[in-house]
């Protein structure tokens, strides 16, 4: 293991652009791939194919589908030899944090064959069709329908509340494909190319004036049979596994803010200073309850996680997207207090180039989206505490 | 005094409601938004708001004015804050005709008030120097020259600040740069050269400016040179009076339109308003809400009784009024779901006019702390 | 109206002792009556004999009863004409409050002239029998029961939380009379002797170590029926009308601590000053914003009885009993902060003597008795907001 | 460090709750209130924990000592919180060991650590001499008079004051009331004349006096004199790590016995746990007890480790226990509804035990405070 680190380190130094050693300013920073994918620099690109030579943007992954291979352990030192030089990731997107891990462990070997290898490169972007009108927290009331011609489903429907559809390649898609099953029964996980005819995505311009999510309308969209993750009928199994995912990673989102300054710093900075101390006692205190919290927040994490390998937690990740999210938003509430007017600008142009009111108002959006916050408290109420 | 409105109120209540659902209603905020050449306001609904006589109710008699009162303008302005409804009310006729009959001499009342209550001219208050509420922290300042004052500073966050006819300017004439004396007040003539506008986007979409002075001429002082504090302190007990009872109205909006939702959509097959757990925050939220109509009350009639203690009591109203603000906003967008986040969805400007109330004069935590400070603790 | 202040004033300056125009130290300072009373003080005994000789115990109750026999707006001149000189009320008791009114209202003459009299000199002093074990919050499904004699009941059950029954002389008591019936039907209210045969208090031991409530054991007791108030089997409608009374009077309690020194003083006396300011800032923070909070509340209390005479509110009740039992119970945990160590002394010879800690325990039951808070949720969101 | 406790940790922790709940459970809590004399624990308890080697488990195995660190010592203090037992482990083997063996001489460790290992001695630290923790606030004196130290002062709120074997007092040797400098530490010897013990019966009802000490020979001197203000804020770090690790078992119990309860306990027909808004209370304190279980096993380990920030963790550690533990308890008293408030049922034991937990050694808002000045901020 010493020679893992030690080989990792000095590859890292070798290999990672100075540019990429900085943390992200913002989304915007991101890189996420996909067929339409201009990267913002070259070093954004070197590092990219640096480390997909490696496999390392998945690093856990098969090498022989193009991952990196590397035990839980070794993964851990790649995780912390980046942490250590600020390296930012090469490549973060929906393909490796959702559907890359479930068709890895549900899909087909045929499906393995075709879709992993170009997750790990970046080539294909995806996006997830879950949500839809008049759904909301009611996934088992879906309504985009299969119809099964054979070797191929058509599918009509809409999706809402899909990320960023409009700039992705694939989607991964629940419909129905038993029409008389009851609720969670009768739904298949398929996958299709968002170029096949009668896919639509359109932006949905959110109170934050940005179009992170379309509403996608499918209108008698083909989807061959081999493109079903797991058994047919049976995506209710594949659905919850990626839910759990998806919380997970909502719930570790944006505790930090962009450019990682601690919320006390920035506070500080903002409304000044008496005696060393932020100037108002209350919002002094307000930051230092928050901090508290984040930080039983961030160990927690950290604790679910090696439970998770070791003796077993179990159904957390409802608890981590739930505080994850609501951390998060009253993080930004302080912000606001703190900034003053200046947080009411749109900050196109505001004097601390960054957009405080937007982070606000998109935040307000983490405990909607995923599953909404009284849906996690309603897993923890019946699935945990087992009162119902 | 009785927390109950006269039958006058009520009824000027219920006639600015029907005047700003018909004229300013809230798809009209959207319109306005989406029209970036527009001052933030309409101006044939705020001809409508001068023919009704609006922007005479806080000046006297003797000034053209009606002399109705805070508890008067309170009803219309909480209305405004219900229909989101965009005018130069509150920056002309509350601010700048509250500062002007505080400490204007005769002349100056003569000249100005009349006008104001005819709505004949707009006025904006430029006092702001940095995104921290410090009235007090001036460095514009006014220097002597031929006898005449000339200002020269730059000014944040100018509230109809975008084609006003005057602007009410803070300079400092003598002092530190946070000393609360040696501050004066001045009415400068925003026609002349010198001065630069920039109009600033905020989320409330409404018309703000950062406003450049170089070397302008000063126009008309204030009241005692040097001594501009006081009408400072007063003006900002007044606009947060006013800010308090425009929230109140949002508030009440932003509640009954979610109450509404919750009866109308339905999960799992049934309304989502027969969820226990969503009845009780809605209850929770409307408990709040009947204490905030109780505060803004007694602070509003507190200013027409010039109340030794209306300052405290305004600050309480102002801290309640931003904290519940803050609850029952993100409730409704909590409550709304997903399609409480789109644009395309009314109950996002809601959270946006509410936090820009909320901010403006001091937000929920230097009013708390000023409630403390004047409480002896 | 100016000749009523003035003689009033006049009369209150001449018959008021001097010892009883003090705010309450505590509790024990209150003058409840009944047989079995004892004078704390002669200026206790002259008060209250002075104060009856007007009925002013009872101002607006009629004076062919006992009572004082003015209009509204003469009471509220005498309130405040006391309150000018911190007059102390010199007769206290559920039956002033709570079956007085409802007598009054619902009562045959029969049961006016037995009662009414008594309850306004202090004679009798009156406890109440609602809640019964495994009931709780669920008064519908009362289990005591009156079984029909002709021309008496026999009462055979169990009450709980009856307060102070150890130390009255007459319970009014909600009886099953109808056991077919469901529910609120088939309910009475009945007055008895706490000397009948059949009838045992045995007080309860609270958690903050006091006994202010009692189980009552009812056994064979005879009640005749002339001793119901309102109609035989709607017993419901007055035991609401009660309930919204008892919910007012809780929700009013107690914003200021006994001596009545505002939170603020206390907190500032207790932790010491920095500049002018509480030594901590996050506790200046949490009392100023229960302050503003207590400040809201009073003039909403204010507000619902002026509105109440005038435009009709209704309902408010829910809301007073919550809000105010709410704000009593962070009263109490703000000044057990506060205190710190010297708040979890007993108090029983502490350096303050006075027991912060008795009055914090006691505190978390006022949003249990006379209905729960969430009751009261469940109130405003169903009969106000109706929602269902 | 990895947040899981090893399998050694595990065992040791099961150990102690099968042997409190045999030995010193709940219901004995009950029993020792209603014996006044008692001095707050049962003996026998006290010896099978002496048996089971407890108090030697932070004493270094040169001195008999365990040395099985924070972690270890900490799964036993959760324990005792679940089962409100009660012992003088915590002022001895936690407190008392962790003075002698952070500044004591080789004589004086040679002398106590042995002791306290073997449950042979009791100590209690007399720190305090107002209801506020301000440790530096020391007004006892200690003058040297023929080169031996008298002290002489009052000392509140003294943990298992009442028959203690030893006292480590602070006391003033220099400086002004509140300096952080001229504090010394001694062990009095508790038999000498001139002690005056108060016992002092607290809501949790455990062993408490208020000790005057009336020109008493201080013994030993503890460590550098005038400079035992690291030593003091050394061990008020330890002892709110396992403030926080007691609150954590408490908060749990009553945790555990509340959602018990909302599975029990019918109206309306169902059981209260079935109504949704009380599910998701539950479900929020439940989240929160899982916070709290991670943040106290890192200051306990940060402990271990001599981790250089650990003060400010176990800050955090303690606010966050306080807090969550007020919520909890109020929540469960609550949830109970009457039968709650009555003395006859256990519950209300958890809310008073767990307030003197959250008070000693500072509340809440001091260490919210102390962790935003260690912050930075």
């Amino acid at each position: 293991m010493t020679d893992f680190r030690a080989e990792t380190r000095a590859w890292l130094e070798h290999n990672c652009p100075s540019a990429m050693r900085r943390p992200l300013e913002s989304d915007a920073d991101i890189c996420w791939g996909g067929r339409g994918w201009e990267f913002h620099s070259d070093d954004q690109r070197n590092w990219l194919e640096r480390m997909v030579s490696k496999g390392w943007t998945a690093p856990t992954w098969p090498a022989a589908l193009g991952g990196g291979g590397l035990s839980a352990e070794q993964a851990q030192i790649l995780s912390e030899e980046m942490a250590r030089i600020d390296a930012r990731k090469a490549l973060d997107n929906f393909g490796l944090w959702m559907i890359g891990p479930a068709i890895l462990k549900y899909g087909s070997e045929r499906l393995k064959k075709q879709h992993i290898p170009a997750i790990v490169r970046g080539d294909i972007r995806w996006c997830q069709g879950y949500s839809e009108p008049n759904a909301g927290s009611d996934l088992a009331g879906l309504q985009t329908k299969a119809e099964d011609h054979g070797d191929h489903f058509v599918v009509n429907g809409q999706k809402v509340w899909t990320s960023h559809a409009d700039k992705c390649d694939w989607m991964f898609c629940l419909v129905r494909t038993d029409p008389d099953a009851k609720k969670q029964c009768g739904i298949s996980l398929v996958l299709f190319d968002m170029q096949t005819p009668g896919v639509k995505a359109l932006p949905i311009k959110l109170i934050s004036g940005s179009s992170p999510f379309c509403e996608t309308f499918l209108d008698n969209v083909k989807v061959d049979k081999d493109q079903v993750v797991g058994e047919i009928n049976d995506g209710w199994t594949v659905a919850k596994y990626l839910l759990t995912h998806e919380r997970e990673t909502i719930g570790a989102f944006g505790l930090k803010g962009p450019g990682g300054d601690p919320l006390g710093f920035t506070v500080r900075r903002v409304c000044g200073v008496t005696n060393g101390k932020i100037r108002n006692g209350g919002i002094r205190s307000d930051v230092a309850r928050w901090d508290i919290d984040a930080k039983a927040f961030e160990l927690t994490m950290q604790r679910v996680n090696e439970a998770n390998s070791m003796q077993g937690v179990g159904n957390a990740s409802a608890m981590l997207k739930l505080v994850g999210t609501e951390l998060n938003k009253r993080r930004h509430e302080i912000l606001m207090e703190a900034h003053g007017t200046d947080a009411l600008n749109w900050g196109d142009g505001s004097p601390n180039g960054r957009a405080v009111a937007r982070d606000w108002l998109r935040s307000k959006g983490n405990s909607i989206e995923g599953g909404t916050s009284e849906i996690q408290l309603n897993i923890i109420a019946k699935h945990i505490l087992r009162l119902g | 005094m009785s927390l109950v409105l006269t039958q006058e109120q009520s009824l000027m209540k219920q006639a600015a409601s029907r005047l700003l659902q018909d004229h300013a209603p809230v798809s009209m905020q959207r319109s306005l938004r989406d029209m970036p050449d527009s001052r933030g306001y309409s101006q044939d609904a705020w001809q409508r708001m001068v023919e009704n006589g609006w922007p005479a109710i806080l000046v006297p008699e003797d000034y053209d004015g009606l002399n109705f009162g805070h508890v008067g303008m309170g009803q219309i302005v909480e209305e405004m804050g219900r229909q989101l409804s965009a005018s130069p009310l509150f920056s002309t006729a509350v601010l700048a005709a509250t500062v002007i009959d505080d400490v204007g001499d005769a002349t100056l009342k003569a000249d100005f008030l009349p006008r104001i209550a005819r709505g004949e001219i707009t006025m904006a208050l430029a006092i702001n120097e940095s995104g921290q509420f410090r009235p007090n922290a001036v460095e514009t300042t006014a220097s002597l020259e031929n006898s005449a004052y000339t200002v020269t500073g730059q000014k944040h966050c100018v509230i109809d600040g975008d084609g006003a006819d005057y602007y009410i300017v803070s300079a400092r004439t003598s002092g530190e740069s946070t000393d609360t004396s040696g501050i004066s007040l001045f009415i400068v003539d925003a026609s002349q050269a010198g001065i630069a506008i920039k109009p600033q986007r905020f989320i409330d979409e409404r018309n703000y400016a950062n406003v450049e002075f170089a070397s302008v001429n000063s126009g008309w002082s204030l009241g005692i040179e040097h001594e501009g504090w006081a009408a400072l302190a007063h003006v900002t007990t007044v606009a947060n009076a006013h800010l308090s009872a425009e929230l109140l109205g949002v508030v009440q909006e932003a509640f009954e339109r979610t109450l509404q939702y919750l009866k109308e959509r339905k999960q799992f097959g049934v309304p989502i308003g027969s969820f226990q757990a969503l009845q009780h925050r809605a209850a929770t939220m409307w408990v709040e809400i009947e204490q905030c109509k109780s505060i803004v009350l007694a602070a509003l009639q507190a200013l027409d009784a010039r109340d030794g203690d209306v300052e405290r009591l305004v600050s309480a109203a102002k801290a309640k009024l931003s904290s519940v603000a803050e609850l029952v906003t993100c409730e409704a967008i909590q409550l709304h779901g997903g399609i409480g986040m789109t644009d395309e969805f009314d109950i996002g400007f809601f959270i946006k006019r509410a936090r820009a109330l909320q901010t403006q004069f001091g937000g929920f935590h230097h009013h708390a702390d000023r409630y403390a400070t004047l409480s002896g603790y």
